[in-house]
């Protein structure tokens, strides 16, 4: 096993999964560090989306947060939230990558309350744009740091982000645009999508070292197994030397 | 286009387009006068115990934050406020000054959860109605619009709905359920922004974040702007006048106001202090005392900055990026 | 009589209802013309708004449309036709000046077709941004070039641009904001406002030789009259010389 | 929220965000790639008959009246369009390409009214639904923010209301009567613009009109520029950014294509020629000599530019105001 870390592996598991020449939805912290890995690999092309206005920077230094100047820089377009968002709306951003404090089978996020609502045992931060970029984006990817029962539950305290709501059909009978939902789930175990009829979440492939059952067994709810499970690539060299000499060389996340 | 859900949200600040009409036409004034004072007076008089008040953009990049220092100052009571907020309202809860919160995401992004929302909220002192980022702003869109509410396509299916004061019903055109969102006016809105002339005429650079929005839902306005420019200026470039004159109530001049967050093309953030605050801020104590040193120790602004230090200043001038 | 025609008079009559300080929606034709003159009169300070973006122009040459490069030549600010019919709907427009082909005793105008819909006898141009601004504008001011009983009709054939549209309480049980309507109607004969109870079209004053009882003949529907008529003041040397050699020294319409 | 009256106009083209967003899907293409080609190309590619089509600003105002004589040239039929007009519509209307007209108004501001549009619509061979002018761009801001309606306060009460598709409810939230607007997405849009760069981002000087929304109700769009810049240049000021790449299907550049109309800080209006116009198309006969001359009888925008001769153009440059 390589020298690196289970942030390093998350970030360069993430960033493999943006394509080159598409948007992005980028939120803060491991998305922000994939995107920048990405653009610098394999992805030269790939369209940075922040929902406060920036569109196509550079990203030759890490944003801090989705408004901050880094967000913008050497931009295609520096806008504001509405026209992001109505941009997304309109189907124009292909990814979205979001975290959350719990997610269950359906994909749903929680980052609002631990607890009942109102005073709640845990107040989290809360929605942000994350709601937004669930609604809209077609194909939304979750990052999980820590792949265990207290995060992977069978009913999130809140629903905070849409997944697949209650199931197959639920996202288009309350409203949400067709076509859009989850896609990947990435933790530091493993790497899962949603099995197509039942919109369930499923394990596709394990990190070098994992097994399927210690995957199924960190999961809250009952996990669905693909008949071909497969084996997550290791960060290269190249990659780790980037985000640690450049990406994130003031060790933000890894 | 029977409502189909409603959310059970307390809606703090229910729509009122005749009464924002009615506040812009016996309230404000269209004609140009000079309205540069200092943060004391635009607070004094422009800011209420009970107010309504927001924020743009937040906390870390181009927030209000000598307004917010001197509201806090001068002990504005019982707010209700609109929270997209990092460092902003994390003062203002710190100070409990707050009463409820219309919030869709209070932290300090990378840097990690607030402790005072956490006390805040948690402890049951102020109560919260959630919104996703977009819910919220298509509200401030809606009151800047002039109309009651705004369809939207997101927050559908949620608890985030549920527990909002939105409102689904089938859109009479297409059948489908849709979303509608209040239009939240603000009583009062706290803007920083790089120029503006005496009249009020404002400029951004970079992202615009919501300040079109927010500048346009806000009863009162207060503008802090970096550098106060000539309206000659302004009348040359008009496509760049993002705030017109006749939304603003007070011009405050504070170059470096967004401190410890930055400003686009003029400072970076002070990511030390900032980090040195959230520590400090999980420790009720260690809160108490950041506030009498950077907000009650100081008389103003201009006292802030020199509690700052030029040195530490021009650094982060020098850190930030050019176009 | 001194030296001038209707147009000349029309137009500094029209310019004396621009007060200094305030705003305008100045459509194209008169308004403009009398917005220029009132900037150069006693209103240096009147805040001109032109429906696709321009606020607060110089007005130094007469624009020839409502989005020409004159509208927002020195303006304070340069947006789009949204921000400005939601800057009137928000209540910041004081005044709205219109013009129309018919007009009723509630101030209702047509500016679409005469005849029926369609195929009409006549296709008109439409409402333009004039039911925009007659909903929005606290006081709206109609020009009428030619006050006759073509023009002064019982029923218009189409109602493009709210006036009070069938009498008190109309308006808000409508949808429109309360404490908006037609306030002033300028024609080449005389003044008429609008009585308050009945908002019903009331003559004000006349022009110098023309009798209270001419206007009323020329008036398609009973026209109310005040107890006082007054007489509207003539043109000074100095509005001509200001409206034939700077304003309209090309003679669009005087 | 009972639908208390409906329009009874036809609605042309209704309202269908899920398709927009299937055809954005499938159909555009969001890799930055050089869509620079000449106006006959782009009218070839991205014009067809039965489109429902629309431009902006409006004839005589930075209109994008080189790529409308292209499409008069290529006889597109059966054309549907969004009428804020002067010029350009105009020149549709005498081409005898249109069928159906949302109209707010078609006319020629200070110069006099349409014979165009009269005789069209008189003789019953093209069909109308009208709306204000503020409601067909908030027609278009729907679709740019991809709901199904929006709700504004004017129209209410008045015939426009009654024979346009528009519907009043009563808003949910205050419970006074609303008017909504249903989307308008158009098929094609065409666009006129001071700078755009190879991929499509667009900057425009002065006043913005419906840019912004119009370029995002448009399922295609051509934009014309008056030149190309570097993308160099476009990344250095991104606030300026009005039309990003993403919107954009084909860039053409076009020196004075808003021929005879106005191009801000750039040329005045050519107002003998707007006015010779006006008058021969009371004439049908001199209408299609007009057309024999500056549109079919050129092959394209240079040929049209020779057409006008650089000393006509020059003596317009010199003639618009500085900033």
């Amino acid at each position: 096993m390589a020298n690196y870390n289970e942030s390093e592996f998350l970030i360069c598991l993430a960033s493999k999964l943006m394509e080159d020449g598409t948007t992005a939805f980028v939120g803060t912290g491991i998305p922000m560090l994939a995107g920048a890995l990405a653009k610098r690999m394999h992805a030269p092309n790939l369209v940075p989306i922040f929902e406060f206005g920036g569109t196509g920077a550079s990203l030759e230094k890490l944003p801090l947060g989705v408004g901050d100047s880094r967000t913008f820089h050497k931009a295609v377009a520096a806008s504001g939230i509405c026209d992001i968002m109505e941009t997304a709306c309109r189907g124009f951003v292909e990814y979205g990558f979001l975290g959350g404090a719990q997610i269950d089978c359906y994909g749903n996020l929680n980052t609002t309350v631990i607890g009942k609502y109102w005073p709640p045992k845990v107040r989290l931060p809360g929605s942000g744009g994350a709601n937004d970029v669930a609604s809209f984006c077609w194909k939304t990817i979750v990052i999980m740091r820590k792949h265990d029962a207290r995060a992977f539950v069978p009913k999130v305290d809140f629903i905070t982000t849409p997944g697949y709501l209650t199931g197959p059909g639920a996202r288009e009978k309350a409203g949400l645009p067709p076509g859009t939902g989850p896609y990947r789930v990435v933790t530091n175990l493993a790497l899962m999508d949603f099995e197509p009829v039942t919109k369930r979440m499923r394990l596709i492939a394990t990190h070098p070292g994992v097994k399927p059952e210690d995957v199924v067994k960190a999961t809250g709810f009952e996990l669905l197994v693909a008949d071909q499970v497969g084996t997550n690539p290791e960060p290269t060299e190249k990659e780790l030397k980037l985000l640690r000499e450049e990406i994130d060389k003031d060790r933000y996340y890894i | 286009m029977d409502v189909i859900e409603s959310g059970i949200g307390e809606l703090f600040q229910p729509p009122d387009p005749d009464g924002f009409r009615e506040w812009v036409h016996t309230r404000k004034n269209t004609k140009m006068v000079d309205k540069v004072m200092s943060e004391q007076d635009a607070v004094a008089k422009f800011v209420a115990d009970g107010d309504y008040l927001g924020t743009e953009l937040y906390g870390t990049v181009r927030a209000p934050m000598s307004l917010v220092r001197e509201t806090i100052r001068q002990g504005r009571k019982h707010l209700r406020v609109a929270g997209q907020g990092v460092h902003e309202i994390d003062l203002l809860l710190a100070a409990d000054l707050v009463d409820t919160l219309d919030i869709t995401y209070i932290a300090w992004e990378v840097y990690g959860i607030s402790s005072c929302l956490r006390r805040a909220v948690e402890s049951g002192r102020v109560k919260t109605t959630d919104w996703s980022n977009g819910g919220i702003t298509w509200r401030f869109k809606a009151a800047a619009m002039g109309v009651p509410f705004l369809p939207v396509r997101s927050m559908l299916g949620t608890d985030t709905l549920k527990y909002s004061a939105a409102k689904v019903v089938n859109d009479p055109f297409t059948g489908k359920p849709v979303c509608l969102v209040p239009a939240l006016a603000l009583d009062v809105g706290l803007i920083h922004v790089h120029k503006a002339d005496k009249f009020g005429n404002c400029r951004v650079e970079g992202i615009s974040g919501f300040v079109h929005e927010m500048s346009r839902a806000s009863k009162k306005l207060i503008v802090s702007t970096e550098e106060i420019v000539s309206t000659e200026e302004i009348r040359k470039y008009p496509e760049q006048t993002v705030i017109p004159y006749y939304l603003v109530d007070a011009v405050v001049e504070a170059k470096y106001a967004s401190h410890p967050g930055e400003m686009c093309y003029r400072y970076w953030r002070d990511g030390e202090h900032l980090q040195a605050f959230l520590k400090d801020s999980a420790d009720p104590a260690k809160t108490k005392a950041y506030l009498d040193k950077w907000v009650y120790g100081v008389k103003n602004h201009a006292e802030y900055v020199d509690l700052v230090g030029m040195d530490r200043l021009r650094q982060l001038e020098s850190e930030i990026g050019a176009r």
